[in-house]
């Protein structure tokens, strides 16, 4: 235990040996600490200000930084550093129905406009579904359709092709062949859950409708 | 004369300590401790330990206590009784009739036990002696939460799309694809009606009476319109217009104004 | 957007860099960082094993040490400056005698089991003994032991090591000696059921100590 009475009695510590307490002191408190505080802190007749400019010069390009906020100081993670203290993580989701259904309307109809999209569908598109995959960079527009209204058209990208492993958008197998790969057998009964392949929009059809509530 | 003398002195030292062992019963964490205890006052190496005299020393404590009619929890008279079989076992010799460790094997682990502990004890001090976090030494004081940055990444494969095509293409029955603008009624058509006749509506009403006049009959426009105008309530409850109810699955679907909203 | 992918087409970074990038990230936390979650944090084909051995050395005798706990690593003030810090000190529940002995038997015997606790104390172990241990977060569950009635068994934590500067359960004071007079030996009473018991699971025992640490 230090008794404090008793420094005074003795030399202060050595410049180094304050300049480990500055150290240790500004590490472990969780706040930026004063030059009195430090004087209060550390034994009678310590100089902080001689030994924090001392650490600071020994921090100079280091990971941390001794630096100063107002009149207190603090060690601080080097500016260059900041992207160490993210974590990315990449989360791995399956595309929505609705954004399955509208991408394969259009890699199947390219150049197509909303409203035949909503014309096939069935149900109305909502502006989030084709935002979402322009973002994903598999659907671009096209040239505007040359009818009342000049609707832009929608079309997939180089990176859909890439992304579903074709060569062209061409290349998709057309209802006959989907038939005949067993694709189109199952039915389901009218108004009834359509097939359970994506669980987490069980409410089919009619869910797409909300997107544009929501 | 005087060997007569020590062992008197060293009764009197025995008793005095019993008897401020019995004062402190109720310290000893069981008979165990109480041996450690005792041990002490033997004054050798653990290993080096008389465990005959041991007993004796316990087998006076305990008869001490009786003396002095303390309530003694029972371990302790299970051991008293132990270590009398124990005794029992060192002082007499041998019988090859008798099954079971011997006198000597009980009390080697008896002093196995006692020595034990007692290294667990120093081990302890020793352990808590140690510098420690928070006394000693120091973590961290100003920490940096690290930021976690999650993107989401969206996957799907061929056949998802494959199979999320031929899901549309065959609802109508594999029908030729055609632009018939004009058998789809879009929520918003459905909304603006709906909120021009929700006004009358004063009763629960079944919605598929909100269907526009001729689209009733043909199938394609009668699906369309009924999802139009399905979605179109939804929207309208949302909004807090009206009320929505549906005995059971697939029964129809009534609407009915809200009350306190009106105006 | 960031590309992890693309980070290997480019060198690691230099080892002094990797080394600052070791000191920012053990500074901005109080918790002991695996070498693994290290690895993640860094960009690709940073070697933190070598960054840190440097960085080790680059603080000895420094106010504040990079001291290892198991496969963690973490930032300490130094033990004799421990005075400085009479802000910081965190006052600890004191800790009942028959608590110290449980945690000192739990961590010299680990994996060690209840009724072993209580054979070495001669007493039985109060619920609310083991359970302070477990809240303060140096015991925890281990592994079942494959006897009969499959005993839960106890093991010290990271956090256990951390309080008391222990780089691993190997370094426990005394542990050697202990050992080699045989203290840490389960030893059943002779006559016991016990006492044929299998010599494998004997070594199991001191042998599952050490698994811990690796």
């Amino acid at each position: 235990m230090a008794e404090p009475e008793n420094d005074s009695l003795f030399e202060a510590p050595p410049l180094a040996e304050q300049e480990r307490m500055v150290e240790a002191i500004l590490f472990a408190t969780a706040e930026p600490v004063t030059v009195r505080d430090l004087t209060g802190r550390m034994p009678h007749g310590c100089d902080p200000a001689a030994a924090l400019a001392h650490l600071r010069k020994r921090y100079e390009g280091r990971g941390v930084q001794l630096v100063r906020i107002d009149n207190a100081w603090a060690f601080r993670t080097a500016g260059d550093l900041g992207f160490l203290m993210q974590k990315e993580t990449v989360e791995t989701r399956k595309l929505s129905r609705a954004a399955i259904e509208t991408l394969a309307i259009i890699a199947y109809h390219q150049p197509v406009t909303r409203a035949e999209i909503e014309e096939i569908r069935g149900v109305s598109v909502s502006r989030g579904t084709i935002d979402q995959l322009i973002e994903l960079e598999w659907v671009r527009l096209g040239r505007r359709r040359m009818t009342p209204g000049r609707p832009v058209t929608f079309v997939v990208t180089q990176g859909f092709l890439d992304h579903f492993g074709l060569e062209n958008a061409r290349d998709l197998p057309g209802l006959k062949e989907l038939r005949a790969a067993g694709l189109l057998e199952n039915r389901p009964p009218p108004g009834s859950v359509l097939d359970d392949q994506d669980p987490e929009e069980d409410d089919g059809d009619q869910g797409d409708m909300f997107e544009d509530d929501a | 004369m005087n060997s007569d003398f020590q062992e008197d002195a060293a009764r009197v030292t025995d008793r005095l300590a019993a008897e401020a062992l019995i004062v402190d019963v109720g310290a000893f964490e069981g008979p165990l401790d109480l041996l450690l205890t005792l041990s002490r006052t033997q004054k050798v190496d653990l290993r080096q330990i008389s465990i005959l005299a041991l007993a004796e020393q316990y087998l006076a404590f305990v008869e001490k206590a009786k003396e002095l009619r303390l309530e003694l929890a029972a371990d302790y008279l299970v051991m008293a009784a132990w270590l009398a079989f124990l005794k029992s076992r060192l002082l007499l010799p041998p019988d090859p009739e008798e099954e079971g460790p011997s006198g000597e094997e009980l009390a080697a682990h008896l002093a196995f036990q006692l020595e034990r502990l007692e290294a667990m004890r120093k081990a302890a001090a020793r352990l808590m002696a140690r510098d420690q976090l928070g006394r000693d030494f120091f973590a961290r004081g100003i920490t940096e939460d690290v930021q976690r940055v999650r993107s989401v990444k969206y996957t799907a494969t061929l056949l998802d799309l494959m199979q999320g095509y031929a899901r549309i293409r065959t609802r109508d029955d594999f029908r030729p694809f055609v632009m018939d603008r004009d058998s789809v009624m879009t929520m918003e058509q459905s909304l603006d009606r709906m909120r021009r006749l929700i006004g009358f509506a004063g009763d629960w009403t079944d919605i598929a009476s909100y269907l526009p006049e001729g689209w009733e009959t043909d199938p394609v426009k009668r699906r369309s319109a009924t999802a139009a105008t399905f979605a179109a309530s939804l929207e309208l409850v949302k909004e807090g217009k009206v009320d929505m109810r549906q005995s059971d699955i697939f029964a129809p679907i009534h609407i009915r104004r809200r009350a306190d909203r009106d105006g």
